[in-house]
């Protein structure tokens, strides 16, 4: 079976503060080692999904540094492969910048869409992260003889309340959508069930619907493709039982990490191998002196402080008598010595100097912006 | 018409050697492709330094257990050496014409391999072996080596005069011009020891080799007949002198050593050296947790360990498993290995995928270490389990399932 | 933790042949390494057909002069073969314990390679060889592997009753279950030829290759042991009736029949289709040339030409310079083949590089090619250089240069 | 010696029409299988340069498309290799489409540029092509002391008049550069020398001329670095004796591909190998009753009909009885029975019914868009 996969790389609803200022939500780093990117494109890769476009709409640099050629994902292809998609003038005169939409995004990426082999096209998101069997999504999508199938998720599904601004689906006794909501309340009660920005049409009606919404001057997926059209579309839900990862918010995206510290969830998250940027660092090292405790530690590393209840990431540098607690330590950051962190997030290259002192709230982490000096 | 890209210099890389002194530790694998240094393999030693010297095609010799190798180096990506024109090439023996042949030694391999070697016109030929550990810039060697105009120019290091038996020794003049090469003398007269890295013009080279496949005596080796014989004749061969870190692992005790001593700040052997990085292939595992009961003291480890116990003076692999209670001690943990709750590994080297049960006791000595010399090295081969309980005492090499004491 | 990726199914092609009803062109590459039409070489065939057919696993058993198709199989990347988990691995004989061993038969050489085919835990393994050319789904043959619940399905060809005897014959049920197996009959009771395409359910293969590795008096050979020992004991084998063009290209005139069927409309083997590409390495050369003199006739002619003579029914590679007044007919010139002025070459095979010198005539036959007969093949070695004003009688083999008249 | 290579993908001075309606000067196609960046990109790996980027302003998807990752050029490495710059926006609110000039798409593209690890920068344009030895330039640059060194060509080198737009560069006794002007006239005198476009300058000096250049408002590399710099820097020139090929109009782009259909020239411009794209295409069929002469033709063509003085691209049908002739044909075209072409582009995809007659000029070719069909 020929399978597309489409990733959004951002997101409209996420407000994550400094982190997303130069780089787009997918790139963000996540699990130590990881970027937000990296889960959803192996999910692709390890459903033997080799045909993936990345739609990127700004500040895209630091994503396509990363993916570069896509070798690391086994996504160099003569048929399919990788792609990330970027707005550009066509004409001398023209400009560019935000898509209006999804649908806009799609739109003016349709030639490279359409020259793929792919039969039915995956949408994902990158602002919730999921384990999924794509095959399996993909045969029911058609023994259901949907013309879209949304995957959605029940209740509150490990989280304190049903996200802000994720979509809220009504489907009927047969499965089928009737009615689409934007959640934009608390909701913590039963029977919800809600988007995980995950859609399966095939390629041709995504190709004509597209085509469609945009000469009636239409730009969003949701609300002008699947909310439109409940009626005159048969869009079937399917159930997403497994864990799930969101972040529209920086408390969110901590909480996201953090569960990476819970061996069953690590379990499941890494059955199978997730994929990511190489980058030769050395194994990490651990001094005399150094407490480690309930933490994932990246490698190149150099670890000399005391660490609890963290994710750090490659090649940091903690120094002797510096603790961080509760804190997500990026790429290639310096924790001088005697330094103590609590909720805390450092973003790349960050130096914080002998002594520095910064904590934060579980409800509201501290951020400090890439390439700062604390 | 045809492109045809001539290069300066190859590199030869000698992998074929069983390493019988490493005993398990090759039952399954080459030498060369042995696990180092917490995430490494050997052979990614000489074929980093050749990268980092601007030496972008090598012929990689196979003859022992080489699918690991084979699969290990693959297209040559990690170390930057899938290139159009050149590049890493593995090459093992074949059969020409009616028959095949083995490589008999050092030097009847590369004379196997001429036509390989002519297919990029080279003027200088690197030979290498995958058995050193060491970073260095053959570069720098091969502009000595055109400065002295030698046929053949030997990297000499200086080993303590007890030590020197142990290696081929140099007799050089004041000019550093070779004018005796003994192997493994009773009583050395120099301590520049040959460290297995030469550099030769090839043309002399092929001539020397062509010779020696005349000679049925011969034993067809650098060593212990090429390097001889062009001594014989006059040719010139200069020593050139390695100032670094430099280690033959090939006994258990020396790659022990050399390992320990990455954990070691006093040792010149920096791994963490991004100008001259060792690359390697990345393992794609997710990164190390360290649990509620770890307690980590001078130790390297890598991506995809799992520890809730004890871990001092060691190097683990990626995908190495310690559970609560278990105490790891000055040992190597190679990748995969899963150590049960309250194991003791003290002194040992556990190759790939080892299991060691709760409770067991590998390494086991009575006597306290003393005068700096540290009991004998363990070792627990390939994918073999060591049933709870069982006590391994110090210095045993297990190669099959134990399960009770040894 | 380690992570493993099991392959439901996986290929291996027997590529160490030396083919040597080839003669001179086997000289110094390996069968599967032969060019063949116009831009390919054997093993791209089997090689796009697994791709094609959603295998991408693929072990190439090596042994006879390998470094040409080491070389050109390389990353693997032309084929897409550049995988993460899977893609092509070289596979040649090496050294285990303290001996080596050659491949003896093509089922020891799939016997010595059992550690690697485990690595992929397979459900069933693909046995291919590298000397036919035919575009095949495997998968579909896959397919009907599974479910004929077979234990080995053998893909077939109906032959020309008159040539049946030439090949491994099938004699089967209504149900296509074979019940007899004959290598070369005499008098073959069927038409139904061995295509040398066997998929087998790997654990029950490996049980009789374990078995066969025991039977001192054994050939380890797929058609002579492994088949016929398992139609005795009763194992579930099916024929797999392939309708498509299947050439062996083992001799000479095969070879140069198979290429002739590219430039032959009414011929099934066409080359230019997108949905099932015969890939290949590509050669870097910038286009062909067709100068003021030239005369193209029904004929297929790659990259890197230059063409200023007649050229009628033949396929040029690249590279080939073909001069003013030469005239090439019927005949199959390699990569790199230059024909000097007023030369003529007809029905031949001129090896990589070969150099026809002016007013040379190749393939020289003084009587008229009658009843859709034709004169012999020609055959020009590598690098053999025909120098000016030599003639070469048709069907003559030459090896070395040729100064005069043969 | 690390040198690092940065070609510009487009020209200011070219009006070639159609044929880059939608693509980049660079993109175009060169010698009936290249483009024109394959030749300049092959220059700098065959001198060893592996440390190459390529930036482009608008219209460079079948650029991206073309260069992929860099493999088929040798350019996939870890240090180094191939990358495309690209405008981009940073923040939600911005738009990007033209750089205003060389200097503002160096200073966009900065934060790649500083990060190579080469010490010589190579500058090239797209809109002339040479091939030059690098290495001995670069060394040149260095004997001389030179704080900048200008490529240039003396005299016509084989065109009818100097090429519009070009930068006449004056150089005194010492070799150095005193005044430039932009050619605007058809000067076919001798004694003049003009840039080839390529210069030389060390990393470290082009990274504080672009920045202060900037903070002037100042935009263009040859008007506002190198004629305002004469006094100030020791610019140098460096004479190209070989042969070069210019295309900024559509005549000029016709009269470059013709020269590749002299043995000489050919000789020349393939003594090292140009490389592009791969296809697996077929070889070239010829079928009975064709007559070709002294043309270039492609891989995966099939041809029965007359070809003459042309360039033939990739996968190119002519049918019987048709006649091409004094014409460039791009890739993937079909030109059916009894058609007549003479002075013709025909641009991609381009299908050309039975009986039709197209013919141009020499001083002005008829071009055909991509995907037309006549």
């Amino acid at each position: 079976m020929n399978i597309l996969g489409i990733i959004f790389s951002y997101s409209d609803r996420e407000n994550l503060r400094e982190l997303t200022k130069r780089r787009t939500l997918a790139s963000l780093p996540m699990a130590g080692k990881f970027r937000i990117i990296d889960f959803v494109v192996s999910n692709f890769v390890n459903d033997g999904i080799y045909d993936v476009s990345v739609i990127a709409r700004n500040n895209y640099h630091s994503l396509m540094d990363h993916l570069g050629s896509g070798k690391e994902w086994d996504l160099i292809r003569k048929r399919g492969g990788l792609r990330v998609l970027t707005p550009y003038a066509r004409s001398d005169n023209e400009k560019v910048g935000l898509y209006r939409g999804t649908i806009e995004a799609l739109a003016s990426n349709m030639h490279s869409i359409r020259r793929s082999m792919g039969e039915y096209v995956i949408l994902s998101g990158s602002s919730i992260l999921y384990s999924m069997d794509f095959n399996d999504l993909v045969e029911k999508h058609i023994q259901s003889n949907a013309d879209i199938t949304a995957v959605y998720t029940r209740d509150l599904n490990g989280f304190p309340t049903v996200p802000m601004g994720v979509s809220i689906l009504r489907f009927n006794d047969h499965n089928r959508l009737y009615d689409m909501t934007i959640n934009m309340e608390d909701m913590s009660q039963h029977g919800i069930t809600w988007s995980t920005e995950v859609f399966v049409i095939r390629k041709s009606l995504l190709e004509s619907l597209v085509a469609d919404a945009i000469a009636y001057g239409r730009y969003d997926f949701l609300e002008d493709i699947l909310k439109r059209s409940v009626n005159n579309l048969n869009i079937q839900g399917y159930e997403y039982k497994g864990h799930l990862l969101e972040f529209s918010s920086v408390a969110g995206y901590m909480q996201a990490n953090m569960n990476f510290l819970n061996r069953e969830f690590r379990g499941k998250a890494f059955k199978r191998p997730i994929y990511t940027k190489s980058k030769d660092s050395v194994p990490a090292r651990y001094y005399e002196g150094c407490q480690v405790k309930n933490s994932i530690i990246s490698d190149g590393c150099r670890i000399e402080g005391t660490i609890e209840n963290s994710i750090i990431s490659r090649d940091v540098r903690i120094g002797k008598g510096a603790v961080v607690k509760n804190s997500i330590i990026m790429q290639n950051t310096e924790i001088m010595k005697d330094v103590l962190l609590d909720h805390v997030i450092l973003d790349k290259d960050v130096i914080v100097r002998e002594n520095r002192r910064l904590s934060g709230h579980v409800t509201y982490p501290v951020v400090v912006e890439k390439a700062s000096i604390v | 018409m045809t492109y045809h890209q001539k290069k300066e210099v190859i590199a030869m890389l000698l992998a074929g050697g069983q390493g019988s002194r490493l005993g398990v530790l090759t039952d399954h694998v080459a030498k060369p492709a042995i696990p180092f240094g917490g995430k490494y393999r050997i052979i990614d030693f000489p074929l980093s330094n050749c990268v980092n010297s601007g030496i972008d095609t090598i012929g990689v010799l196979t003859q022992y257990q080489p699918l690991e190798l084979n699969t290990y180096i693959g297209s040559g990506q990690p170390w930057d050496l899938d290139r159009l024109y050149g590049g890493s090439f593995i090459l093992p023996p074949y059969v020409k014409g009616k028959a095949g042949e083995w490589y008999k030694g050092t030097a009847n391999a590369i004379y196997q391999n001429i036509k390989f070697i002519d297919l990029y016109d080279p003027d200088y030929v690197l030979i290498l072996s995958g058995d050193h550990i060491y970073k260095m810039n053959y570069n720098l060697m091969l502009k000595y080596h055109k400065e002295k105009k030698a046929d053949c120019t030997i990297a000499v290091i200086q080993v303590p005069w007890e030590e020197a038996g142990r290696f081929g020794v140099m007799n050089a003049d004041a000019d550093l011009r070779i004018r005796e090469f003994e192997e493994k003398p009773k009583e050395p007269k120099s301590n520049l020891a040959s460290m297995g890295v030469y550099i030769f013009s090839w043309q002399k080279l092929k001539e020397y080799l062509l010779k020696d496949k005349e000679d049925k005596d011969s034993q067809s080796d650098f060593g212990k007949n090429i390097i001889p014989t062009m001594l014989n004749q006059g040719e010139k061969l200069y020593a050139y002198e390695f100032k670094g870190y430099w280690k033959d692992v090939g006994t258990i005790e020396s790659l022990w050593e050399a390992n320990m001593d990455t954990l070691n700040q006093d040792v010149p052997l920096e791994l963490d050296d991004p100008p001259w990085r060792i690359y390697s292939r990345s393992s794609n595992l997710p990164p190390q947790f360290i649990g509620e009961h770890a307690q980590l003291i001078n130790s390297s480890i890598a991506d995809g360990c799992f520890i809730n116990g004890t871990v001092e003076n060691s190097i683990l692999f990626p995908g190495v498993q310690i559970e609560k209670g278990a105490v790891i001690s000055n040992s190597i943990l190679m990748p995969g290995v899963v150590v049960d709750e309250n194991a003791v590994v003290e002194y040992a080297i556990i190759a790939n995928k080892g299991k060691v049960g709760q409770g067991v006791h590998i390494g086991y000595w009575k006597l306290p270490e003393i005068g700096g010399k540290h009991r004998n090295i363990t070792v627990i081969g390939q994918e073999v389990l060591v049933a709870a309980g069982a006590v391994v005492p110090a210095g045993a090499i297990v190669g099959e399932n134990v399960i009770e004491e040894v």
